[in-house]
């Protein structure tokens, strides 16, 4: 027979104001299995406390229940409470005498009957709950960063520089992601080779930190702690140890590619490296474009390499390893403006290029070596039109949302060609300038004094007269149409969650939004943790965000990884599901309904009647599970149950409210 | 067989009538047989949509009705553009749900159920069957022309209500033009409203845009404009005069690009005179670009006629040469043989 | 068995009646407790009962309620997409809808069965719905519906001194239990 | 001594003026003994009830007494006697025989069942012999006369127009004696009444004996559903479970019908069952019927009113079993 | 060749051939009209099997007794195809365990009335679903126009008619469970009936009990029902159960799209453990 021991407060007067718990304490020494009552001006206090567990102890109390404030304000108290008695932490039902009770009515005699009927609720719950007890899950100390841009090497070194082992995988060919593209980063204008290389060169030699470039995740399983992922290194035909990166090979390569990294305004080799500061600083061949490969002619590049790296018969090399954490630090991409903008002329006109395409153009390794040229005859642009939010901010064409970082870098690149062009004009039209950060403000004011002609107002229509490109448009300041002839157009462009992004979270099972950016757990309290439990965000993953964002936000991540892979152990939630194999059907409703997948369906042998079964049961994975319940309705046969809101225990908390 | 329902609009006898006479010309040299919607009513275009959103959806419900009865089955072809849309508009609406269609039928207080559907005139021509016909027709291709095709706005926007080629870089009557010979011109401004009635209300305003236009045609090569809604021919052909007197006055050089419905220039392609087409009452002389443009095309021909003469002349010449080096080699071997008889001979003595 | 027709409707002048409240800890809940910070006030007919999630929520409880005494329920659960369990509120929106209807079909006023997405932040949402339950159900009369607790009509007892029975007991010590 | 039917509702109607007569009749389309009251209309037409009587005697939820747990924990106990002085007008010689069967377990072998005792004691019954049977009715195979029961306290038998009246019982008699406005004197041949349906019992109970493993079971219990509607229609049955709804600090403890076709009637704590599947259940309820009731008390529980064979969702149907059986030759009995 | 004749040839046929161990039809009664469903294992008893316009019974369920022994061969109308198909989506078996042979269903009539059966005038899918091999043609049956009829005519009565009608249905079930035991979607290993440590529901017969047994059902197989009304007939106290359900199948139908329970074999969630975000918003 359970001895449920009582122990109702006052909170002061907050409740003894309008609750009177001594009536409430004798109707509580009515109830079956109450064997003591006491009542406490204050049990949250240090005195209140001892007598509490003095108590427990004394009368040998094997439940409790406790008539103070809301479960939400002080339910870890009492379970820590409990944990220094002989009575399981679990054992123990709140009832909210204050914020629900004292607080809210007036009259005390009916205060008061409220009172006594939530205690006999506490009361009937606590005598049918069971003592849990949390599970221990292994955490390994291994982190997996997936992107190699300014998000992904920040993580990865902040996590390294703590001493644990990260492992980054990049898509590319080398680290870098699209910082390493931009010439100048604002608002301090440092070139954004000089703080993005050393940072690569850094994780590329860091002990902690192994760097698997031209790799992409195939497979992941497992859960918080325990990532079984399997990563797919592509071939890259060429043998590491063996190569010294002297570049010999790309000189004798016959065949022209269109270069990514340039964005497409130039050609690369078949085996080339993304860019000379790259790192790893070796080529790679790629396998589509490769005469050899794709026709079994040339190998130009075999004979030319002093150290024979080049190896043609190189193959994808799967390894799966565990890692404790994970963090998506997967980038973004410039959305495709060509077919949503056929008034910008639909990508018909070459001299009407993009914000990344802009800084090839005045990046010094680029194309034009600095230069600012248009791509049509390579002459150097007189005036140049600048239009923000193409792709952003519209909602019938583009995307809904703001690029954030795109008012900053249009003035960057107003700034820019000003300063290459000093006898250019240049436009830039705007719906609103939006430059928050420090120093963001006084930058965008600058590039206005260096007389870039800002106008308010949205281009309606480029189109060709002659070798200029005419803008129409309007200044809704002045409420004037403007038209301007430039020599060449920039599309700020709207920022797009990556490529293959889908495939990639589903296999985490991490959510996306409408817009395809990676879910976050709370967009305010959680920004960087996913709903998944051990996989974090860092960067313009999760949302579009400039590069100062991006490092806060990398470090916000190594720091949760940090904490998560300095425990040896986990402590699971006690109050998960719990399955009673004997009435589970095996139908797997309930892993369908779970939203962290944490029920998987396995099969099993059991002894029914004197013969051996195998049959399919259902398996909750304490790692996982969070206790929201869902399962236990979906499971028509009830073999689903939350421990902490049993069934049975729900049940008699309703029949003890309606006077049973 | 082609069959349409017809509806003629206001200025199918009045401004545009030339556009009535070329397209019956056409029409009956394709053998497509517009049938005009008895008692049909004005479309009401802007002015009905100003005065009351009901009145612009009945007005051109009104003469769908009588063609949904009268013409069971056949598609209504509004040549005009402003008709085009005015009706498109009124039709898309009542198909939108069961109560608007209700309430037109309130509104028209007449049976109708929106089935028979509105197309332009360069639908109805642009249609694979009409365009097998013109090609088949055409009698002298109108080579060198070079043609600035101009849709205007009423033609292809808004997408939900014309659905009909790009809204942005329509292409069907480029194609029609380069079916019949004529070269259309790659120019920016083929769907820029010409002002319609807003040349009326704000002249002073109004006009730059009719000068943007001639303007990028001229930019781009072009030699005339080709139309197909008689408010843009009315504003373009008309007001060029104008336009011309104020450019010379601000000192610039004043246009002579004549504009025509591309009706006009297939007939013309068809071996049509200019007086049977409506080309001859034109605001802006038109004929004699035309005749420079055949005198060109002959031209044109006598060169290449004399450049393939040419052509078949080196060929010619060249085989001849070849025949001949082979013919020498041929002897030169004859001749070794013979020695080597000859001195087979003299082994043999 | 004669179906009892009991409780007719007409309401005793002393009934108040008794509402059970499920609501779901992070958000409901919350907003339970932000109204008693606020010190708002609400009738104390409405009973909280805390259940992790509105998914939790199980048809059966209800019929418990209804059928053991209470005289309306109350289900609330956080808004659709704010679930801390990112979809419980997704399932119980179509089991709750789906269920309200048959209750309903079998005669249950509407005013009865109620569910309400409140946020944590709805404090004033929280009270407003309580105070409108209570409302209707003080309208419509205790519930209609043939229940068992009438059945055990409780035999007079022979030594039936009311106050004697509620009198407090002294403390039970354990020794004394086992001795 | 004769009673005319124009005098039967007269002489119900008086009945029933100070003791509960329930005569058959159909309520909601449920045909049932129902207590005489208006707008219940007695049909005596009816070949038989498909609820049976035992529920007046054995009700299918039956209060037992109510205990509570005073202040200082001693325990008061009331017991529930709601018996009251019943007529049962119209029971079928079949359902008389099934009283039989519910006396002998009720209140022999020296367990007497104080609340079936008292409703026993306080029931008078008035049998109607039947003018014809339903195809399912297999009541003469079982040892019922369809016309007469022998433990009726007055049995009635349908003579054409009027009802020839016998008391068998000194209650009956007394009974009776208080009907004479209604009775006039004078005898008549009651009516006879055949039965299509006959089996076979001769050497059913012996045989099952050697039958445990018999295959019949098998193919037999194949189709059945194993819901407890036979068990509930079944006149004889009378498992029953005891359960109690208890509040705060007091409750009331109940009985239930129960049936053996439920798993859960056999499932013991930890999950164990002795009967898990239904071959198991199926035999033991038809070696109940046939075999065990027979050994234990000497005579069949099955009294040949055909309801669960009318009432079988799946038509199993026990007289076939009866004819399997017949035809199924034992195995002789092995050495061992 | 009648479909009985086709039926019993092939079921012997697949028995000797040892293709399935158990084959279940039906087989005549003891008495006029009367079928019972039969379970044979060897080809010898194919000779008993009939159809024909009184077998009211469906087999699927017997199919879960039988696996055990190997494949199953049944024959399969209408109802029985959605049966199974409801009961390889609810995972009970897999449909590789099964050999349907389909049969054209001309509707089931009352062996003692002779008026078709409730179930098979308001049927919608007469004709097999799934099937290994048909016996005979599909057989023409009007579909009925109103699927919902019964449910609009209560939902046409007052709140408190509703009541009264309801708890009366409650005051006459006697609780024997027919209705569980023979649907297809009440496959659970213990029913929530029998589970006393949750005491769901007491074991007394009273209005407030059965009210909570007949709600409970409805909500457990509601968005699974395949309407084949088999729960009605069998019901000893002819309950009309199938107004609970089929209210429940209207309501789902008007709020979550076009629903028709075991028409496909799929993995599909039942309508009530999934969701669309675009559901309608009720409770805001």
């Amino acid at each position: 027979m359970s001895r449920i021991g009582v122990f109702l407060c006052y909170c002061g007067s907050n409740i003894a104001g309008t609750v009177d718990v001594e009536a409430v304490a004798e109707m509580a020494r009515t109830l079956p299995g109450v064997v003591y009552v006491e009542t406490n001006k204050y049990t949250c206090s240090d005195p209140g406390q001892e007598g509490v567990k003095n108590a427990i102890i004394e009368k040998g109390i094997d439940r409790v229940v406790v008539g103070p404030c809301s479960p939400r304000m002080h339910e870890p108290t009492w379970r820590k409470l409990l944990a220094d008695t002989p009575v399981n932490p679990y054992m123990l039902e709140v009832a909210n005498l204050r914020e629900q009770c004292s607080w809210v009515h007036k009259d005390k005699a009916i205060a008061t009957e409220k009172a006594k009927d939530l205690v006999k609720m506490a009361v009937a719950k606590v005598a049918r709950l069971s003592p849990l007890h949390s599970t221990e899950i292994p955490v390994h100390k291994k982190a997996l960063v997936i992107g190699g841009g300014i998000a992904g090497m920040q993580t990865a070194l902040d996590i390294a520089d703590a001493g644990f082992k990260v492992t980054i995988v990049e898509r590319e060919t080398s680290l870098g992601g699209k910082m390493v593209m931009l010439d100048k980063t604002f608002p301090t204008m440092d070139c954004s080779a000089c703080i993005c290389t050393p940072k690569m060169s850094e994780v590329g030699n860091h002990p902690n930190i192994t760097v698997k470039s031209y790799s992409e995740v195939e497979s992941v399983s497992g859960y918080i702690g325990n990532f079984e992922v399997t990563i797919r290194e592509k071939a890259k035909y060429i043998d590491y140890t063996k190569c010294t990166g002297c570049g010999a090979c790309e000189t004798k390569c016959p065949s022209k590619v269109i270069n990514e990294f340039e964005q497409g305004m130039s050609k690369r080799t078949a085996i080339y490296k993304m860019f000379p500061q790259a790192v790893p600083s070796k080529p790679v061949i790629d396998a589509e474009h490769c005469r050899m490969l794709q026709e079994g002619k040339c190998g130009v590049c075999a004979k030319v390499c002093p150290t024979g790296a080049i190896n043609y018969q190189d193959e994808d090399k799967l390894t799966t390893e565990t890692y404790g954490a994970i963090v998506f630090a997967t980038g973004y991409k410039l959305i495709d403006w060509k077919p949503l903008y056929p008034e910008y002329g639909g990508g018909k006109y070459p001299d009407v290029i993009t914000g990344l395409q802009f800084e090839r153009l005045v990046n010094a390794s680029g194309p034009t070596e600095g230069h600012i040229l248009r791509p049509s005859d390579n002459k150097e642009p007189k005036s140049v039109v600048i239009i923000k939010c193409v792709g952003s901010r519209d909602p019938n064409k583009g995307k809904a949302y703001c690029s954030r970082a795109c008012c900053m870098y249009s003035a960057k690149h107003a700034h820019q060609y000003l300063d290459k062009v000093p006898d250019g004009r240049c436009y830039v039209f705007y719906m609103d300038v939006r430059t928050p950060g420090k120093g963001y403000d006084e930058f965008y004011m600058n590039t206005v004094h260096d007389g870039a002609q800002y106008l308010r107002g949205r281009v309606s229509k480029i189109y060709k007269e002659g070798d200029k490109l005419i803008c129409k448009g309007e200044d809704t300041l002045t409420s004037q149409q403007v038209t301007v002839a430039a020599d060449m157009v920039v599309l700020e462009t709207a920022m797009v969650p990556a490529d293959g992004i889908d495939e990639l979270a589903a296999k985490f099972t991490v959510g996306r939004d409408a817009d395809g950016w990676l879910v976050e757990a709370h967009a305010k309290l959680r920004p960087v943790e996913t709903n998944t439990a051990g996989i974090y965000l860092a960067g313009t993953a999760q949302g579009p965000k400039d590069i100062p964002d991006s490092v806060c936000q990398a470090g916000a991540a190594a720091s949760k990884v940090i904490g998560l892979l300095n425990k040896d152990k986990l402590e699971s939630n006690p109050q998960i599901s719990r399955v009673n194999e004997a009435l589970c059907q095996g139908d797997g409703a309930c892993a369908n309904i779970c939203p962290y997948g944490a029920i998987s369906i396995v099969e099993k042998q059991f002894r029914e009647n004197s013969r051996k079964v195998t049959r399919p049961v259902a398996q909750v994975n304490p790692g996982l599970c969070q206790g929201c319940g869902a399962c236990t309705v979906t499971c028509r046969a009830g073999a689903m149950d939350l421990m902490g809101y049993t069934n049975e225990s729900i049940m008699r908390e309703v029949d003890a409210l309606c006077q049973w | 067989m082609m069959k349409y329902a017809n509806f003629p609009g206001c200025s199918a006898n009045t401004t545009g009538k030339s556009f009535t006479i070329s397209t019956n010309y056409v029409a009956k040299k394709i053998g497509c047989e517009f049938v005009d919607i008895p008692d049909w009513n004005c479309c009401g275009t802007s002015a009905a949509a100003l005065t009351s959103p009901e009145l612009a959806v009945a007005l051109p419900a009104r003469s769908l009705a009588i063609a949904e009865q009268k013409l069971p089955g056949l598609d209504v072809v509004a040549a005009c553009a402003g008709c085009y849309k005015s009706l498109r508009t009124s039709l898309v609406y009542a198909r939108k749900s069961a109560e608007n269609l209700e309430q037109v039928r309130e509104l028209i207080d007449m049976p109708y159920e929106a089935t028979t559907d509105v197309i332009s005139l360069l639908e109805a021509f642009s249609a694979p069957e009409a365009r097998e016909a013109i090609a088949a027709k055409v009698v002298k291709k109108l080579r060198c022309l070079k043609v600035a095709c101009y849709y205007g706005c009423a033609m292809v926007r808004p997408v939900e209500v014309c659905d009909f080629d790009d809204p942005e870089d329509p292409q069907s009557m480029d194609e029609l033009m380069a079916l019949i010979g004529a070269e259309p011109v790659d120019w920016a401004f083929k769907t820029e409203c010409c002002g319609a009635a807003q040349q009326m209300a704000v002249p002073k305003e109004a006009r730059p845009m009719i000068e943007r236009i001639f303007q990028n045609a001229w930019a781009n090569g072009a030699d005339c404009i080709v139309t197909s809604c008689p408010l843009c021919m009315l504003n373009l052909d008309m007001r060029e005069a104008e336009i011309n007197k104020a450019r010379i006055a601000a000192g610039k050089e004043p246009f002579d690009i004549p504009c025509y419905y591309f009706t006009e220039l297939i007939g013309l392609a068809f071996g049509g005179q200019a007086s049977e087409l409506g080309i001859d009452i034109h605001f802006h002389p038109a004929e004699q670009l035309l005749q420079k443009r055949a005198q060109d095309a002959i031209e044109l021909e006598k060169a290449e006629a004399a450049a393939r003469a040419e052509e078949e002349r080196r060929q010619a010449e060249l085989a001849e040469r070849i025949a001949r080096k082979k013919a020498e080699k041929a002897a030169k071997e004859a001749a070794a043989a013979k020695e080597g008889a000859d001195v087979g001979k003299e082994d043999a003595r | 068995m004669p179906v009892v027709e009991n409780n007719a409707n007409a309401i005793p002048e002393d009934w108040e009646p008794k509402i059970i409240a499920f609501c779901c800890h992070w958000c409901t809940y919350t907003g339970a407790d932000l109204a008693g910070l606020n010190r708002m006030n609400y009738p104390a007919n409405v009973r909280v009962l805390r259940i992790p999630c509105s998914g939790r929520m199980n048809p059966q409880y209800v019929i418990e309620a209804l059928n053991k005494g209470c005289d309306g329920v109350l289900v609330c659960g956080c808004h659709p997409g704010d679930c801390h369990y990112v979809t419980g509120n997704y399932y119980a929106r179509r089991r709750m809808m789906i269920f309200k209807r048959l209750l309903e079909y079998e005669g249950l006023e509407p005013g009865r069965f109620q569910v309400k997405w409140i946020s944590g932040a709805e404090a004033g949402k929280f009270r407003d719905t309580v105070m409108k339950a209570v409302e209707d159900v003080r309208a419509l009369g205790p519930i209609n519906l043939t229940r068992e607790i009438p059945y055990f009509e409780l035999p007079a007892m022979p030594d039936d001194d009311e106050e004697a029975f509620n009198a407090v007991p002294e403390e039970v010590f354990p020794e004394e239990v086992n001795a | 001594m004769l009673l005319s039917k124009q005098n039967l509702m007269p002489l119900l109607n008086s009945l029933a003026s100070d003791v509960d007569v329930f005569v058959p009749t159909t309520i909601d389309g449920v045909k049932k003994f129902a207590r005489l009251a208006d707008g219940v209309e007695p049909d005596f037409d009816m070949i038989n009830t498909t609820m049976p009587p035992k529920d007046l005697l054995f009700p299918q939820t039956q209060k037992m007494y109510h205990f509570d747990v005073d202040k200082n924990g001693s325990y008061h106990i009331h017991e529930y006697d709601e018996s009251r002085e019943q007529i049962v007008f119209g029971i079928r010689p079949c359902d008389m025989r099934s009283i039989v069967c519910l006396d002998e377990v009720f209140l022999t072998k020296g367990f007497v069942d104080e609340f079936y005792a008292n409703a026993r004691e306080k029931l008078l019954t008035v049998s109607i012999g039947c003018t014809q049977a339903a195809e399912t009715c297999f009541c003469t195979s079982m040892g019922v006369d369809p016309i007469y029961a022998p433990n009726a306290d007055v049995m009635l038998q349908d003579t054409g127009d009027a009802y020839k009246v016998t008391a068998q019982t000194p209650k009956g008699e007394a009974a009776v004696s208080a009907w004479s406005e209604f009775l006039s004197d004078g005898d008549a041949e009651p009516v006879n009444c055949d039965v299509t349906l006959k089996v076979s019992m001769e050497g059913v109970v012996d045989k099952l004996e050697g039958m445990y493993d018999s295959p019949i079971w098998e193919n037999l219990s194949i189709k059945c559903l194993n819901c407890g509607t036979c068990t509930y229609v079944c006149p004889t049955c009378h498992c029953f479970d005891i359960s109690q709804e208890n509040r705060k600090k007091d409750g009331v403890r109940f009985r239930c019908w129960d049936s053996c076709m439920f798993s859960e009637y056999t499932a013991m704590a930890g999950g164990h069952n002795p009967r898990p599947e239904k071959l198991e259940r199926e035999r033991n309820r038809f070696m109940h019927k046939l075999n065990f009731f027979e050994r234990r008390y000497g005579m069949s529980l099955c009294v040949g009113c055909g309801r669960c064979v009318e009432k079988c969702p799946v038509a199993l149907d026990i007289t076939r079993l009866i004819d399997d059986i017949g035809s199924y030759e034992v195995a002789p009995a092995s050495a061992e | 060749m009648s479909a009985q004749e086709i039926i019993r040839a092939r079921a012997k046929e697949l028995l000797e051939s040892g293709e399935i161990a158990t084959f279940i039809g039906w087989e005549a009664g003891r008495f006029t009209n009367q079928t019972t469903p039969l379970v044979i294992t060897d080809a010898a008893d194919a000779g008993k099997l009939v159809f024909n316009e009184y077998c009211a019974n469906t087999l699927a369920k017997y199919v879960t007794d039988v696996l055990a022994r190997g494949k199953v061969g049944l024959v399969v109308r209408g109802c029985d195809s959605r049966a199974i198909v409801r009961l390889i989506n609810d995972k009970v078996i897999k449909r590789e365990d099964v050999y349907l042979v389909g049969v054209g269903c001309p509707g089931m009539k009352d062996r003692k009335t002779d008026e078709p059966l409730k179930k098979c005038t308001e049927c919608r899918h007469n004709n097999p679903l799934v099937f290994d091999e048909m016996a005979g043609e599909n057989a023409e049956k009007a579909v009925p126009e109103d699927r919902f009829a019964e449910v609009k005519e209560v939902e046409a009565m007052t709140a408190a008619e509703r009541t009264r009608y309801f708890e009366s249905i409650y005051a006459k079930c006697i609780r024997c469970y027919a209705c569980r035991d023979v649907c297809p979607c009440c496959t659970c290993r213990e029913c929530f009936v029998d589970q006393r440590r949750e005491n769901w529901v007491g074991k007394q017969n009273n209005v407030a009990e059965n009210r909570f047994y007949g709600l409970t059902r409805v909500m457990h197989i509601g968005d699974r029902c395949i309407e084949c009304g088999e729960c009605e007939r069998v019901c000893p106290m002819d309950l009309p159960l199938m107004k609970l359900n089929r209210k429940v199948i209207q309501d789902m139908n008007d709020l979550f799209g076009e629903f028709e329970s075991g028409l496909v074999i799929s993995a599909e969630p039942s309508v009530l453990t999934t969701y669309e975000l675009t559901d309608r918003e009720e409770f805001m």
